[in-house]
């Protein structure tokens, strides 16, 4: 979606904070939001795109504003009434009582230590061909989608040229609605100047990975 | 489709918005009581993944890796070809590191990492993300502007440098190598990752000073 | 440039206030900085698109969160400050003395009424040779201007076909920065389903009025 | 280049985030008082321009212009052809007006009027713009998404008619002449004015009611 977390590129936006404190959490808060994020039990119908999306939909004042664990507990309070398991007066509120929809057991304090090892992939086995090699010349697609993509509009219906090929990975547009689909995932290069109208002559690049159905032949 | 609905979502959002305390703090509380009152949470478990991402999982990680691989050319060489492979090797694999990918400096080219879309970030070895890299002057102008916003970090980089940035559009993270600093010849693996800092590994500081960390 | 103001097409914004009172004004200060800025003595470098491009300049977040005639007045007011008439400190304390920067006399009462009628006209005598004409299909171009511009970012690229000429006009982008160059101008007929990737099959369109450097043949 | 310097712009606007009040009634009072100190304002013309766009100039004037297309085909007919022409008959011209543009309503055709990247509006005819106008919410829909938002005003299109949305991005400006209601042959011109609302001559309402006012 066109949303405002699509940031690459924006203009007008001020100084960065380069004198924030190097400790890890600057609230305990958040590292308690962090935490519950990470130890609580899930409806099985939630994933990393479809949190991913569900942020992208914060009212675009407030994703600006708010907080960044804040938005997190925001984005999880959503999926939460969505999917059934609280209701808004009900987080609210801080009580409740066990809904009908099924979640994972709540992660107990001694499985911590193994969950923080756990690895979780996203390639897959797939038969779809890579139709780019690398060193091949591609064109990021002009359109963007109604809902959630990876193709950030910076580089859409800009050239750019492959530089690796990391098999099938998990499509996120069809990841967010539950879908389960794999596709060639490429890195691809984009010299400045074809992004940036001020760029003329620069030799930095932005290396975004892109998949398949994201890119055409330039 | 009904079921991953963004007009519901939006809707929702809306209502938390108006009924949820201002306060972060006060949310934070709510939601974890709600959570424990629905049997969904055991608060010691959350106790247990704050001392985590407080003590153990953070820049100091990184730092092990890039220090090996200046002293182990076999460790650097399988770390560039499958950087989340080559740090199980240190027991340091977890949180979205199974498609880490390293990147190193040379004299003539800076790796630069970003996400513009959200907050990706090589947690596995470098702990949680600093607030600027999560904000939104810093995903909207690096990629524009790599060489201003290094300048906004100090950094200002010599004549012909090639900066290549990378945004974080899928799940492959990235990690920095930055080049290691002259003059420590004969140095131990532990004193070597004392020098790398968490800027250097995600790319907005470029030369390791050898004494007590950044002239900024 | 790809500020915040540029928002055609961006999702992720709420309701419109459709129930909003009927009254031109909501707050006294609202007509009252609008007759301000009517009526005020102006330096020579100013015009309508050196205005708007420091109003695009505001903090996103300003942008989107302040009032309207508040976000005129900090744009004025950003003006005046570069223009010399006034430092923030002398805006912000409500005093100051002359400055030694001409501009335009104040205007007096009594010439509001020949004011209220005066009309700014923006095409110009020019020879620039129209390189299109009516029912020619065009392609926005893909870049969009580092500075100030008047072609949105949800038409760059796109195809759509010309439906007027307007001779020509006073072109913003040079505006802006002071030069008066004038350039043949359009309007340009671009179909829902060419801009949006859910629009397909739709039959709306939207007409924007683009200048002739903004436009390429398809 | 150097007068109009975008960065200064910027710079000065985060001084004057952080040093003006933040109530923007007591701006604009420090606005004023800081122009009259210093001979650059005569505060009785801000008086009358205010008179002037609280009672003066507003939609009466577009439903004049409208009601008299309906009821003189010649009128209409200049007005279509040249509409900031037109309106000097009346003595409506004014701010904006000079490459003023009317789009007529059919029953096959809806036109509805934005300006996404700032404010325009055809001020002389219409007045001050309604803060919904000016808002990111309609700016951002309705050139993506004219249905939904003529639904949330309301308005439900016939099947078969098509939307045009006109984005004021240069000086023309645009009136939308609705189409004159069934029942109203033989009425009068201020009669006939006293129907055509604002929001009709914006594109955001359709059908003109003969009764009082919206039925929203």
């Amino acid at each position: 979606m066109d949303g405002i977390h699509d940031l690459g590129g924006r203009q007008g936006f001020g100084l960065i904070d380069v004198d924030e404190p190097e400790q890890p959490f600057h609230h305990p808060w958040e590292a308690r939001l962090l935490g519950l994020v990470r130890a609580m039990g899930r409806p099985g119908d939630w994933s990393i795109d479809w949190f991913r999306h569900c942020r992208e939909l914060i009212d675009p004042v407030d994703y600006l504003t708010r907080p960044y664990y804040d938005q997190w507990l925001q984005t999880y309070a959503a999926m939460m009434v969505k999917s059934g398991v609280a209701t808004v007066a009900e987080i609210a509120a801080g009580t409740g009582k066990p809904s009908a929809v099924p979640t994972s057991p709540p992660m107990k304090p001694a499985d911590v230590d193994s969950a923080k090892r756990a690895v979780v992939r996203f390639d897959r086995d797939s038969r779809a061909a890579a139709a780019f090699k690398v060193g091949d010349a591609v064109r990021a697609k002009g359109h963007g989608a109604s809902g959630h993509t990876r193709l950030p509009a910076y580089v859409r219906g800009r050239r750019g040229d492959i530089v690796a090929y990391h098999g099938a990975h998990v499509l996120p547009d069809a990841n967010a609605l539950g879908e389960a689909t794999a596709e060639p995932l490429y890195t691809v290069a984009f010299a400045a100047a074809e992004l940036w109208p001020e760029a003329a002559g620069r030799r930095d690049s932005v290396r975004l990975d892109l998949w398949q159905s994201y890119l055409d032949r330039p | 489709m009904t079921k991953h609905d963004p007009a519901a979502i939006q809707a929702i959002h809306r209502e938390l918005h108006e009924h949820l305390p201002s306060d972060s703090a006060l949310r934070v509380k709510a939601l974890e009581s709600v959570l424990v009152a629905k049997g969904m949470l055991d608060p010691e478990a959350v106790d247990r993944w704050v001392e985590v991402y407080s003590e153990e999982i953070g820049p100091k990680r990184g730092a092990r890796v890039v220090a090996r691989a200046w002293v182990e050319p076999a460790f650097r060489a399988r770390l560039l070809e499958d950087a989340g492979k080559a740090i199980e090797d240190i027991g340091f694999e977890g949180w979205a590191s199974a498609h880490l990918k390293a990147v190193e400096n040379t004299g003539v080219i800076h790796n630069i990492v970003v996400c513009t879309l959200c907050s990706c970030y090589p947690i596995a070895v470098l702990g949680v993300p600093p607030t600027w890299y999560k904000s939104a002057p810093y995903r909207a102008r690096v990629v524009r502007d790599p060489v201003g916003v290094l300048d906004e970090f100090g950094v200002r980089l010599p004549e012909g440098v090639e900066v290549r940035v990378w945004d974080s559009t899928a799940e492959l993270r990235y990690l920095v190598v930055p080049q290691r600093p002259a003059g420590t010849e004969g140095w131990s693996l532990e004193r070597l990752a004392r020098l790398v800092t968490r800027d250097a590994m995600i790319g907005t500081e470029r030369d390791l000073p050898l004494g007590p960390g950044k002239a900024r």
